[in-house]
C-alpha cells in the first residue's frame, strides 16, 4: 500500500471510462446473469417444495440439527463483511487502495447479507411464523420474544447490518448517481435524479456528507465486529462442545473478514473484465486486497490452532473428543479442506509474484471461499454430530435440498450482483478521483 | 407548480390508502395494533351468533325457570369440557312440558328417532389450548366472567375474545399460574 | 393412574349399559354402529362425525392443527385484503341422546381386563381406549402391561384391520360378505363336514373349554382341538416337569428370595414364561437393594436381555445348552453337599452318565473348566439359588431335555426344596398342550373343516413343516383380528374382535382367574369368534344354549364361584370380578413327587455342525403377532436397535473372518431354504451362532406396515419338531453365511455402540464401594449458586441452597423429578413403546430413522464394553432431563420453550417456530423435530391412513416444523393435580404414574414430587449412587455442566469379586436379597 | 413561489485555482451566499472554505443515545411484562448482560439512520427546487456560483483572475 500507483488517467477519464461502459457489458455478464437466473429457479423451486413438504427435504437429523442452511447462513454473513470492514474501517485508517473496490464490496456486503438473511427463515422451514414471531410486534397473545436467545440478537444485529450497510453504500452511491444523472436523458434522468436526492456537489454539502459519512464509518466499524460475533455466539453461547469457546468472536471475525476479502477479489477480477475497469481497479490494488487477505489467513490459521490447543489443554473430554474427531474422525476430509484453502494455500501470497498472478490468485481466492464455507460446516455438523452422550451420535449427509438451496443462494446473490453491475458505477467514482493526480495548473 | 400538486394528490391517495388499510384493521373485533400483526386469532370472534337447530332460549331457562348452569352443564364441576347436556336431560321435562313448541316437537322427533342434536360450537378454542372448566368453577370463577350474561340470550354469543392475552390479563390479576404449561401441552 | 377404587365404583352399571347396547344377538347388526358420538372426539377429529367407517380414507384426514396453521395464513392475508371478519371454523358439537351412567364428557373411565397374559386397566375416554395400563392390583403384571398389551391400541384402530367378512365363493371369486350371510354358510358347512377341526391361539381360560363343548355339540371328538402357541417353553417346561415329576405345568418360581440364579440359555427379561411377572421379580431380588445384590451367572448362545443384564456371563454354542446344563448337574452331583434325596440323585446320575460323552466333549469345545464349573456347584449350593434354563426364544429338537436336565439342576440346589420353585402355590398353566402341534401337523390333513382362531400357522410356522398343505386342501375358516397370511388360505375369512373388544378369560395360574372383557364398542364390524361359532351351530339347528359367549363365560365361572364358596351372591360376585380384572380363589396345590426316571427318555438328538441359525422370537413383534404395530416396529430391538427391519446378528469377529461387515447383505442357506437379510456384527455372540429375529417378512398385502419388512427366518429350516414337546424347531440348523456383495442398510437406532470412555456418562459402583456406603446419603441439588446474594433468605420453604429459581415464585409445592435405576433397566423398550402410544409420538417408517429422525421421546441407549466376544452390556433410557438449568430454554427466541414453576422444561408446541437451536443446544439430545408432518395419518415412507381415533385426547398433536419432546407426561401430572385440589391435599406420592414408570416391568423408573422428602424420587434422588447426567460429582464439587436436571439416574452396581464381603451391614433385613454366607 | 436570484458562474478546471478563488472571496459581503461545487471532497475546498464544525454529529448523538434507550427499556419491559424463567435465568434486572446486545444494535441502527438524516437535512436534501448548474460538476470541473452577480461585475472580474476555465451568467435558478 505504501507504493504510488502508477496512474495513466486523470480525473477527467474517470466518469467517461467507468459511465460508459454501464450500458455494454461484455458477452461473459450475460451468460453470467443467465446462469444465475437458473440458479435463482433451482433455489426457488427447492424452496417452495420445503414450504410444501417440511424442512425434512434436508439432510438434517438428530443430533444435527442445523446443517448446510446454517453453513449457508454463516457463510454469507461472513461474506456480508468484508464491503463494511473495506468502506468503514479503512476509510477511518485512511487506506486510498479501498476506494477502488469499496463500491463493489459494499454491494457484495447488502446482497450477501440478503442472502444471508434469506436462510433463517429457509431454515426454520415455516417462514410465516418466524417473521411473526421473531420480532417484537405486539400481538393478542401479550408474549413477546426472548431477548436472552442469541437468535434474537441475530435478528437484530443482521438488520441493523443489512440497514447501516445499505445506508452506508447507498450514501457513497449519491454522488455518483448524480455525475450519472448529468450525463443521461429522459426518464432516465428524472430516475437518477430522484435517486441521488438532487445532489449538487456543493462544497457545503460535500461537507456534511464528509462528516456524516465519518460517523457511519465510526458507527459502522464497531457493528461490523459485532455482527460476526453475535452470529459466533449463536454457536459459542451454547454448551456443545466445539461451539462453546471464548474464542469465538475473534475467530469467526477474522473468518467473515478473510471469506470477505476474498469474495471481493473473486468478483472484482471477472467484474473488472467484464465492464473493462482494468484501468481503474489496478494491481497495485488488487495487490492491497490480497494483503489484507493473506493477514486474515493467518489470524484464521492462528485460531484453528488455539482452538485445539486449548481443547486438549482443558483436559474435557467431551471437548477434545470433538476436536479428535473433527481432525482425524469421519468428518476429516472437510476439516482437511478447510485447513488447506483457508491457511496452507494463501501462504503462496508471500510471494510478490503469485500475489501479481491473477490467474493464480483468483484460484486462491476461490479456494478461500471454499474452505470458509467447509469451515462453518465443520463447526456446525462435526460439532453437532458426535457431542456427549455416544448413544445419541449420528450422521449428516447433505440432501439434494440443501444442495439445492445453496445454489439457489449463489445465484440469489450473482443476480442482484449482476445488476447491480450493470446499472449503478461498481467503482466510486467520488472517491476514486480522490485518490487519482489532483488536478493542479501548477504541477509541483 | 403541477408537480407540487401532482406530489400533493400523491400524498393525499397515500393517505387515503393508509386509512383504508387503518379501517379495514379496526373492524369488529379488531383492534389496530395488535390485531394486524398476529397470526392466528386475528379475529377475536366476539358476537360470533351461530345458527342452532333450534332457538335455545338461555333466558327463559336461567332467568324464568331459574335454573342453574350446571344443572345442565353438569361436567364443567368434574371435567375439562363443560359439556352440553345429551338429549336425554332435556327430554327430562321436555316429554311433558310445552310439547306444542315447534323447537321442542324438534327435540321430540330426534328423541324417537334416537339421533343427537347437532349443534355449532360457539367459544371454539384451538385445539393447542387445553382449557379446563374444572379448576376454574372450582376456583368460583363465575361462568358469566367468559361466556357474559347468558341469561340474557337465547343462542348464545360469543362475549369475550378468548384470545389468550385476555386468559393472561386474568391469571395475572389473580396469581394464578402463567407458565405456558398452564394451558399448552 | 388415578385410585381404582374411585373410578371402578360403579362399573359394573356401566358394563351392564355396555352390553345391552351391544349389538342384540338376534339380529346381526346390518350396519356398523358408530361410537359412542360426543362432542369431545369430535373436538379432536371433526371428521368423526360425519365419516364412520373405519377406512374411510375419502374423508379428508387433516388434523386440526395443520388446517389451522392454513387459516392462521388465510386469515391474515384475508385481514389484509380488509375483507369482512373472518370466523374460525365451525365445528360442531354433538352430545349424547342418551348419556350413559357414570360419563362425565372429559374424565376418564378405567376398565380392568386380562391382555397378553396380563392383567391391566383400560383408560378410555368418551368409549375409545386411550391407553393400557397395568392394573396394580393384579400380582402377574403389579401395575405394568406387557409391550403388546399397550400396542392393542393400534391394532384395535389399525387402518388395515377389515371391515367385513370375507367368503370365497367358488374357486375365482372371493369379496365381502354380510354377516348374516356367513352364519348361514358356515352352517351349511358344518352340517357338511365329516370332521372338523381346530387350531386355536394357546389359552388358559375356558376357551379351551368352549371349543371343546362346541366340537362335542357338533359331533366332533375334543381331540380336534389343538391349541398353538408360539413360544415353545411353556410346552418345553411342561413337559419336562410331567416328566420329571409325572405333573405338567409350570412352577412358579420366587426370584425375590433367590440369591444366586444360573442361567443357562435363560430368558425370562426377553420372553419367558410369565415376563412381566418374572422382571418384576428379578429387579426386587436381584438388583441392588438394601446393601446387597443377587447374583445372575448366565451361559448362552446369543446375547440377549436376559444376557445383557448377568453380572457373570458365559458364551455357549447354539445348542449346548443341554450339555452345559448336564455339565453344571454333573459339578453338582459331584459335591457332597448337593440337595435331593439319594434316590433322586441316582436318577440323575443315571441321566448325566448316559451323557458323559457329550458333556466331556462340549466341555472341551467350550473350554468349560472344570474349576469354573465347580467353583460354580459350591456357589449354587451355598446360597439359595435357583437354575433358569431355555433356548434364548427359539426351540431346538432338545428343548423340552433342556428344561429336563434344569429340573435336575434345580432338584440338586435345592430350589423345590427351599420353594424357590413350586407347586403348592398354584403352578402357572401352559397356554400350549405339548404334543399338539406335532399332532395338528400329523393330523391337519385328515379334516374337511378346520377353524384358526387368532393364530397364524401359515407365517408362524416354517414352510417347510408343510403348512401350506394342510390348509390348502381344505375349507379353512380363519377368524383373525387382523388380516394374516392364513387367511389367504380360507374360505371363510372373519374379522374377529380386538382383545380390547373381546369377552374372555385366563387361568394364569392354577386356582386364579383373570377376565377379559370389551372396553370399548365394536370399532370395525368384527364379531367375537365364538360368538361366530354359537350362532352358526344355531344355523346348523344345533344350538348350544348360549345367547353368546358373555353367558357363556358367566356361566362357567358359576363354577369358579362356586367352588370359591363366597356367600354373596352371583351377580355381585361377577361384577366385582368386572371391577377388579381377576379373582383369586385357593390357589390350587401340589405335592412334589420325587424326581422319577428318565434315562431312558432322555434321549438327546445331535447337535448339528457348522454356523447354526437361532430364529428366535423377537423380543417387540414376537413370532410375527406385533409387527402391523408400527410402534412395535419402530421401537427397534433393545440390543441392536434395529427398527423395520430383520437383521443377521453374528459375532463381529467372526464377520471379519467371513468377510461380511455391518449393513452386508449375505443369503443365508440352511437346509430348507435361503433368505437374504442384512449383517448386524453383534457382540457377545458364539462363533457358531447366527441370530436372526422372527415376526418380520410377512406376506405382500396384508398390512401396510408389513409389507416390505425383514424377511422369515423360517424358511431356512426344514421341517423338525422336539419330540417331546412336539413344538416345530426354530434354531439349531446349520446355515451357511453367502456374501451377496451388496449392502442393504440397517436402520439402526443407535449409530455408536460404545461408551467412547466417558465413564461419567454410566458411572458404576463396585458392589463393596456400594454396600459401604448403603447408608450414605448426598444431595444432588447442593449446587453453589452463581449469585449468592440471590439465594433465598433463611426461613424459605426451599432448602438454603435451592438453585431453582431464586426470588422467584417457584412452587412450594411441588417440583417434579423423575428418578432412573440403571441397576434395574433391562433395555426391554417397554418405555419407549408406552411414550409412544400415550403421548401421540408418530412413528416415521424405516427411511427416516437410517437419516436418525426418530422421534422417540425417551430412547434407550444401550452400551457395549468390555471384549467383543463377551461384553458387558448397559442401558441408559434418556427422557428430556428436565434441567434446571436448561441450555435449550435460554437459546429459544420465541419462548417456546420455557420453565413451570414446578420445574418441568416446557415446550410449547403452538409457539415453536423451529428453529431447533434449543435441540442443539440439548447436551443429551432427546429433543425431537417434526421434520414433516408425520401425524398420525402419514408414517415416513408408508402412506398410510392410521386412525385418528388411536390418539389420547389429552395431547397436542404436533404437526411439522415443531420441536418437540418428553413432559414428564403433563398431562397426567395435570390430571393428578386437579383431582388432589378437588379434594384440598396435596398429590400423593405414587399417585401420578408417567406412562414410562407404568410400562417399566422391572419398576427401574420412579416419578414424583421433588420436594417432599418422603417420596420415592426424592429418596432415590439422595441415594449414594444417585447421579446427574453430565453433571459432574457434586459431592466432589465438580459440576459438570450444571444443567442440574430434575431426572436422576442411579448408578449400576458390578460384582467386583467381593461379594463375599458384600454381606455386610444391611444384609438381609427384611428378607432382602443378598449373597449369602462366606465366599467358598 | 418565489425563484431565487440568478447570478455568475464560474467553472474552473484545476484545484488549485478553486482554492485560491476561494480564499479570495472568503468573508466578502458582495460573494454573499456563494456556492461552491466540487466533483468530489477535496480537502483543499474544506480548508479554503473553513466551515464550522458540521451539526450532523448532533444528529449522530441523538440518534444513538435514542436508540440505547429504547433498546434497553424494549427488552426489560418485555421482560418484566411477562417474567418467563429461562435456563434457571431470571427475567429482568438479572438477565441484563444479554440486553447490552439489544441496546447497542439499537445505538448503531438508530444513530446510523439519523446521520443520514442528518446529513440530508444539513445539505438541503433533497431539494427539487434546485437546478443543475452544469453537469461537469459531478465530472471533472469545479465552479464558483455567485447569486446577484453580473457578468461584468466585480465578483465576475475576481472569478477571473484566479484562472476561471468559463464564466456564464445565470438567468434564475
Amino acid at each position: 500500500m505504501s507504493e504510488e500507483v502508477k496512474w495513466n488517467k486523470t480525473i477527467s477519464d474517470v466518469n467517461d471510462g467507468i459511465l460508459s461502459n454501464l450500458g455494454k457489458p461484455h458477452p461473459m455478464f450475460y451468460a453470467a446473469w443467465i446462469a444465475s437466473i437458473i440458479c435463482v429457479i433451482i433455489g426457488a423451486s427447492t424452496w417452495a417444495w420445503e414450504i410444501s413438504v417440511g424442512i425434512g427435504i434436508t439432510g438434517k437429523t438428530s443430533p444435527v440439527y442445523w446443517g448446510v442452511l446454517i453453513t449457508d447462513f454463516v457463510f454469507w454473513v461472513g461474506i456480508g463483511h468484508a464491503g463494511t470492514l473495506i468502506s468503514a474501517i479503512l476509510f477511518l485508517f485512511r487506506a486510498k487502495w479501498r476506494n477502488t473496490v469499496n463500491r463493489s464490496a459494499e454491494a457484495m456486503t447488502v446482497f450477501a447479507v440478503i442472502t444471508a438473511g434469506l436462510f433463517p427463515l429457509i431454515h426454520v422451514g415455516r417462514l410465516w411464523l418466524a417473521l411473526y414471531w421473531f420480532p417484537p410486534l405486539p400481538n393478542t397473545n401479550n408474549i413477546w420474544p426472548n431477548f436472552r436467545s442469541p437468535l434474537v440478537w441475530d435478528l437484530f444485529a443482521i438488520s441493523t447490518y443489512l440497514t447501516i450497510s445499505l445506508l452506508f453504500w447507498y450514501m457513497g452511491l449519491v454522488p455518483d448517481l448524480a455525475s450519472i444523472r448529468d450525463r443521461v436523458k429522459g426518464l432516465k434522468r428524472l430516475v437518477y435524479g430522484v435517486m441521488c436526492f438532487g445532489w449538487r456537489g456543493t462544497a457545503k454539502q460535500w461537507h456534511h456528507y464528509e462528516a456524516g459519512y465519518g460517523f457511519l464509518a465510526a458507527l459502522a466499524t464497531p457493528l461490523v465486529l459485532s455482527v460476526h460475533s453475535i452470529v459466533s455466539w449463536d454457536f459459542a453461547m451454547s454448551i456443545q462442545p466445539g461451539w462453546h469457546t471464548t474464542i469465538f468472536p475473534p475467530y469467526f471475525v477474522a473468518g467473515a473478514i478473510l471469506s470477505g476479502c476474498a469474495m471481493v477479489y473473486t468478483l472484482l477480477i471477472p467484474v473488472r473484465k467484464m465492464f473493462r475497469m482494468e484501468e481503474f481497479i489496478r494491481p497495485e490494488h488488487l495487490e492491497a486486497c490480497i494483503k489484507l487477505t493473506l493477514l486474515t489467513s493467518t489470524i484464521v490459521f492462528y485460531a484453528y490452532a488455539v482452538e485445539f490447543f486449548v481443547a486438549w489443554y482443558s483436559g474435557n473430554a467431551y471437548e477434545w473428543g470433538v476436536f479428535e474427531k473433527r481432525a482425524i474422525g469421519p468428518y476429516a476430509f472437510y476439516f482437511w479442506v478447510m485447513v488447506f484453502c483457508n491457511c496452507i494455500f494463501p501462504m503462496i501470497w508471500w510471494s510478490k509474484a503469485m500475489r501479481n498472478n491473477v490467474a493464480v490468485s483468483l484460484v486462491v481466492a476461490v479456494l478461500i471461499n471454499v474452505g470458509m464455507w467447509f469451515e462453518r460446516y465443520n463447526i456446525i455438523v462435526s460439532s453437532l454430530a458426535e457431542d456427549f452422550l455416544p448413544g445419541s451420535w449420528g450422521h449428516f449427509q447433505p440432501t439434494w435440498g440443501d444442495i439445492g438451496l445453496t445454489v439457489g443462494s449463489f445465484g440469489w446473490f450473482s443476480f442482484w450482483f449482476l445488476i447491480f453491475c450493470r446499472f449503478f458505477p461498481i467503482v466510486s467514482m467520488s472517491e476514486l478521483k480522490l485518490i487519482m493526480p489532483k488536478p493542479l495548473s501548477k504541477k509541483h | 407548480m403541477a408537480t407540487v400538486s401532482k406530489s400533493f394528490s400523491h400524498l393525499a391517495r397515500l393517505i387515503m390508502l393508509m386509512a383504508l388499510l387503518f379501517q379495514s384493521g379496526c373492524g369488529r373485533g379488531q383492534k389496530f395494533w395488535t390485531n394486524w400483526w398476529t397470526p392466528g386469532d386475528t379475529v377475536d370472534n366476539v358476537g360470533y351468533h351461530p345458527d342452532q337447530p333450534i332457538e335455545f332460549p338461555h333466558n327463559i331457562h336461567v332467568q324464568k325457570l331459574q335454573m342453574n348452569c350446571e344443572y345442565c352443564h353438569s361436567a364443567a364441576r368434574r371435567s375439562s369440557s363443560a359439556g352440553i347436556p345429551p338429549l336425554n336431560t332435556c327430554m327430562g321435562c321436555h316429554q311433558y312440558a310445552q310439547t306444542d313448541k315447534e323447537a321442542i316437537q324438534y327435540l321430540n322427533s330426534k328423541w324417537k328417532a334416537k339421533e343427537p342434536v347437532v349443534w355449532t360450537k360457539v367459544h371454539d378454542l384451538p385445539d393447542f389450548v387445553r382449557f379446563t372448566h374444572r379448576p376454574h368453577v372450582q376456583k368460583g370463577v363465575d361462568c358469566s366472567e367468559c361466556h357474559g350474561d347468558v341469561s340474557q340470550m337465547t343462542t348464545v354469543s360469543q362475549a369475550k375474545s378468548m384470545q389468550m392475552g385476555w386468559c393472561i390479563e386474568c391469571h395475572q390479576a389473580n396469581q394464578a399460574p402463567i407458565s405456558c404449561v398452564t394451558c399448552h401441552y | 393412574m388415578r385410585s381404582i377404587d374411585s373410578d371402578l365404583r360403579g362399573l359394573e352399571d356401566q358394563r351392564e349399559v355396555f352390553v345391552t347396547n351391544d349389538q342384540p344377538f338376534e339380529s346381526p347388526a346390518k350396519e356398523f354402529v358408530p361410537g359412542p358420538l360426543y362432542k369431545n372426539i369430535e373436538e379432536v377429529i371433526p371428521e368423526l362425525a360425519e365419516s364412520q367407517e373405519i377406512q374411510d380414507a375419502s374423508a379428508a384426514k387433516k388434523l386440526p392443527v395443520d388446517r389451522r396453521d392454513f387459516m392462521r395464513l388465510f386469515s391474515v392475508s384475508a385481514a389484509l385484503a380488509s375483507t369482512a371478519c373472518v370466523y374460525r371454523p365451525v365445528e360442531k358439537a354433538v352430545p349424547y341422546v342418551e348419556q350413559p351412567k357414570d360419563f362425565v364428557p372429559g374424565v376418564a373411565n378405567y376398565y380392568a381386563t386380562t391382555i397378553d397374559r396380563v392383567g391391566v386397566v383400560v383408560k378410555t375416554r368418551e368409549g375409545r381406549p386411550v391407553f393400557v395400563e397395568g392394573n396394580p392390583e393384579h400380582p402377574l403384571s403389579q401395575g405394568s402391561p406387557s409391550i403388546m398389551a399397550m400396542s392393542e391400541l393400534q391394532a384395535l384402530f389399525h387402518p388395515d384391520r377389515r371391515v367385513a367378512p370375507q367368503i370365497q365363493y367358488g374357486t375365482n371369486r372371493r369379496g365381502d360378505a354380510n354377516w348374516d350371510e356367513v352364519y348361514d354358510r358356515l352352517g351349511v358347512r358344518l352340517k357338511d363336514a365329516k370332521k372338523v377341526g381346530f387350531l386355536v391361539k394357546g389359552t388358559t381360560g375356558h376357551g379351551v373349554q368352549f371349543y371343546k363343548d362346541f366340537l362335542k355339540n357338533i359331533g366332533q371328538s375334543e381331540d380336534n382341538l389343538y391349541l398353538y402357541e408360539t413360544n415353545g417353553i411353556y410346552n418345553a417346561i411342561s413337559e419336562a416337569h410331567r416328566l420329571a415329576f409325572g405333573i405338567d405345568g409350570i412352577p412358579r418360581t420366587d426370584m425375590r428370595r433367590t440369591k444366586l440364579i444360573l442361567g443357562v440359555g435363560a430368558e425370562f427379561l426377553d420372553e419367558g414364561v410369565a415376563p412381566i411377572f418374572e422382571q418384576k421379580s428379578w429387579s426386587v431380588g436381584h438388583t441392588f437393594r438394601n446393601g446387597a445384590k443377587g447374583r445372575f451367572v448366565q451361559f448362552e448362545s446369543r446375547l440377549t436381555l436376559t444376557g445383557g443384564k448377568a453380572d457373570e456371563r458365559h458364551v455357549i454354542g447354539p445348542g449346548d445348552e443341554l450339555a452345559v446344563t448336564l455339565a453344571v448337574v454333573d459339578s453338582l452331583l459331584k459335591r457332597s453337599e448337593a440337595k435331593g434325596t439319594a434316590a433322586e440323585k441316582a436318577n440323575i446320575r443315571a441321566v448325566v452318565d448316559a451323557q458323559r460323552s457329550l458333556i466331556d466333549s462340549t466341555k472341551q469345545r467350550l473350554k468349560l473348566s472344570d474349576d469354573l464349573l465347580n467353583k460354580l456347584a459350591g456357589e449354587l449350593l451355598s446360597r439359595k439359588s435357583l437354575v433358569q434354563v431355555g433356548e434364548s426364544g427359539a426351540i431346538s429338537p432338545n428343548g423340552t431335555l433342556v428344561q429336563l436336565a434344569g429340573i435336575m439342576a434345580n432338584v440338586l440346589v435345592g430350589a423345590y426344596a427351599e420353594r424357590l420353585q413350586f407347586f403348592d402355590q398354584g403352578w402357572f398353566k401352559s397356554p400350549g398342550r405339548a404334543g399338539d402341534i406335532a399332532r395338528f401337523l400329523n393330523e391337519g390333513k385328515t379334516y374337511d373343516v378346520l377353524f384358526v382362531v387368532n393364530v397364524d400357522p401359515a407365517f408362524t410356522m416354517p414352510a417347510s413343516s408343510g403348512i401350506a398343505d394342510i390348509l390348502k386342501g381344505r375349507s379353512i375358516i380363519s377368524m383373525q383380528s387382523m388380516p394374516c397370511a392364513t387367511d389367504t388360505y380360507a374360505e371363510f375369512a372373519l374379522n374377529t374382535h380386538n382383545p380390547l373388544e373381546a369377552w374372555g378369560d385366563e387361568e394364569l395360574v392354577a386356582g386364579f382367574w383373570s377376565l377379559q372383557q370389551p372396553t370399548v364398542r365394536p370399532v370395525a364390524n368384527s364379531r367375537q369368534p365364538e360368538d361366530i361359532l354359537l350362532w352358526a351351530a344355531a344355523k346348523m339347528g344345533k344350538p348350544m344354549g348360549f345367547e353368546d359367549y358373555r353367558s357363556y363365560l358367566r356361566d362357567k365361572w358359576k363354577l369358579v364361584y362356586k367352588e370359591s364358596g363366597i356367600n354373596k351372591d352371583f351377580e355381585t360376585f361377577f361384577k366385582a370380578i368386572q371391577r377388579k380384572g381377576f379373582f383369586v380363589s385357593q390357589l390350587s396345590k401340589r405335592d412334589m413327587p420325587a424326581f422319577g426316571t428318565v434315562a431312558e427318555r432322555f434321549q438327546p438328538l445331535p447337535l448339528k455342525s457348522g454356523m447354526r441359525l437361532i430364529a428366535h422370537l423377537d423380543s417387540k413383534l414376537r413370532d410375527g403377532y406385533g409387527a402391523d404395530r408400527p410402534v412395535l416396529q419402530e421401537a427397534g430391538d433393545g440390543l441392536t436397535t434395529i427398527t423395520w427391519d430383520t437383521w443377521v446378528a453374528i459375532n463381529p469377529n467372526k464377520a471379519r473372518e467371513l468377510g461380511v461387515k455391518y449393513n452386508d447383505l449375505v443369503v443365508v442357506k440352511g437346509p430348507g431354504g435361503s433368505f437374504e437379510a442384512s449383517i448386524y456384527p453383534l457382540p457377545g455372540l458364539h462363533y457358531d451362532t447366527v441370530a436372526v429375529p422372527r415376526g418380520r417378512g410377512q406376506k405382500q398385502g396384508l398390512s401396510r406396515i408389513t409389507d416390505g419388512v425383514g424377511v422369515d427366518p423360517l424358511v431356512a429350516l426344514v421341517a423338525e419338531v422336539d419330540p417331546l414337546s412336539g413344538d416345530p424347531v426354530t434354531s439349531g440348523q446349520t446355515v451357511e453365511i453367502i456374501k451377496t456383495g451388496r449392502r442393504y442398510r440397517l436402520a439402526a437406532m443407535q449409530k455408536h455402540n460404545d461408551i467412547a470412555n466417558r465413564r461419567d456418562i454410566m458411572p458404576v459402583y463396585p458392589l463393596a464401594v456400594a454396600v459401604a456406603n448403603v447408608r450414605k446419603e448426598k444431595d444432588l441439588d447442593d449446587v453453589p449458586d452463581l449469585y449468592p446474594s440471590l439465594a433465598p433468605k433463611e426461613g424459605d420453604l426451599r432448602s438454603p441452597n435451592s438453585y431453582l429459581f431464586p426470588d422467584w415464585k417457584a412452587s412450594t409445592e411441588y417440583r417434579w423429578g423423575m428418578s432412573i435405576d440403571l441397576e434395574r433397566c433391562t433395555g426391554c423398550g417397554a418405555c419407549t413403546v408406552a411414550c409412544d402410544l400415550e403421548n401421540n409420538v408418530p412413528q416415521i417408517g424405516r427411511e427416516q430413522v437410517l437419516i436418525g429422525r426418530e422421534m422417540h421421546w425417551i430412547r434407550v441407549d444401550r452400551y457395549f464394553s468390555g471384549p467383543v466376544d463377551n461384553p458387558e452390556v448397559s442401558y441408559q433410557p434418556v427422557p428430556c432431563q428436565h434441567c434446571n438449568h436448561a441450555p435449550c430454554e435460554a437459546v429459544c427466541p420465541v419462548y417456546a420453550t420455557t420453565h413451570d414453576q414446578e420445574g418441568l422444561n416446557v415446550q410449547t408446541y403452538n409457539r415453536c417456530v423451529g428453529t431447533r437451536y434449543c435441540a442443539n443446544a440439548c447436551p443429551y439430545k432427546i429433543r425431537r423435530f417434526n421434520w414433516f408432518t408425520h401425524k398420525w395419518n402419514v408414517m415416513g415412507d408408508r402412506p398410510i391412513d392410521r386412525n385418528p381415533r388411536a390418539l389420547n385426547p389429552d395431547v397436542t398433536v404436533r404437526t411439522r416444523g415443531i420441536m418437540e419432546k418428553c413432559t414428564l407426561c403433563v398431562q397426567r401430572i395435570r390430571e393428578g393435580k386437579h383431582n388432589a385440589k378437588q379434594q384440598g391435599r396435596l398429590v400423593f406420592d405414587g399417585e401420578i404414574r408417567t406412562a414410562c414408570q407404568v410400562a417399566c416391568p422391572s419398576d427401574a423408573i420412579t416419578f414424583g414430587n421433588l420436594l417432599d422428602p418422603n417420596s420415592r424420587v426424592a429418596k432415590n434422588r439422595k441415594d449414594y449412587r444417585a447421579y446427574l447426567l453430565l453433571n459432574g460429582k457434586p459431592e466432589l464439587g465438580e459440576y459438570g455442566l450444571k444443567t442440574l436436571p430434575n431426572v436422576n439416574y442411579i448408578a449400576k452396581v458390578l460384582h467386583d469379586g467381593s461379594e463375599g464381603i458384600a454381606a455386610g451391614d444391611g444384609h438381609d433385613r427384611s428378607g432382602a436379597p443378598g449373597p449369602a454366607g462366606g465366599h467358598p | 413561489m418565489k425563484r431565487r436570484p440568478g447570478g455568475v458562474l464560474a467553472v474552473y478546471r484545476y484545484l488549485d485555482q478553486l482554492t485560491d478563488a476561494m480564499k479570495k472571496i472568503k468573508g466578502r459581503s458582495d460573494f454573499d451566499d456563494h456556492e461552491v461545487f466540487s466533483p468530489t471532497s477535496y480537502h483543499e475546498i474544506e480548508e479554503a472554505a473553513d466551515y464550522p464544525p458540521s451539526p450532523v454529529r448532533y444528529f449522530t448523538l441523538a440518534g444513538a443515545l435514542t436508540g440505547t434507550i429504547t433498546g434497553f427499556t424494549l427488552a426489560l419491559w418485555i421482560d418484566y411484562d411477562w417474567p418467563l424463567v429461562v435456563g434457571g435465568k431470571l427475567a429482568g434486572l438479572y438477565s441484563l448482560p444479554a440486553y447490552f446486545i439489544v441496546g447497542f444494535e439499537l445505538t448503531i441502527l438508530f444513530g446510523g439512520l439519523m446521520t443520514i438524516l442528518g446529513m440530508l437535512v444539513m445539505g438541503r436534501l433533497p431539494n427539487p427546487k434546485q437546478r443543475i448548474l452544469d453537469p461537469r460538476f459531478t465530472d471533472d470541473r469545479f465552479g464558483i456560483f455567485v447569486p446577484n452577480a453580473t457578468l461584468d461585475g466585480e465578483q465576475a472580474n475576481l472569478l477571473k483572475q484566479c484562472g476561471a476555465e468559463e464564466i456564464r451568467l445565470i438567468e434564475s435558478v
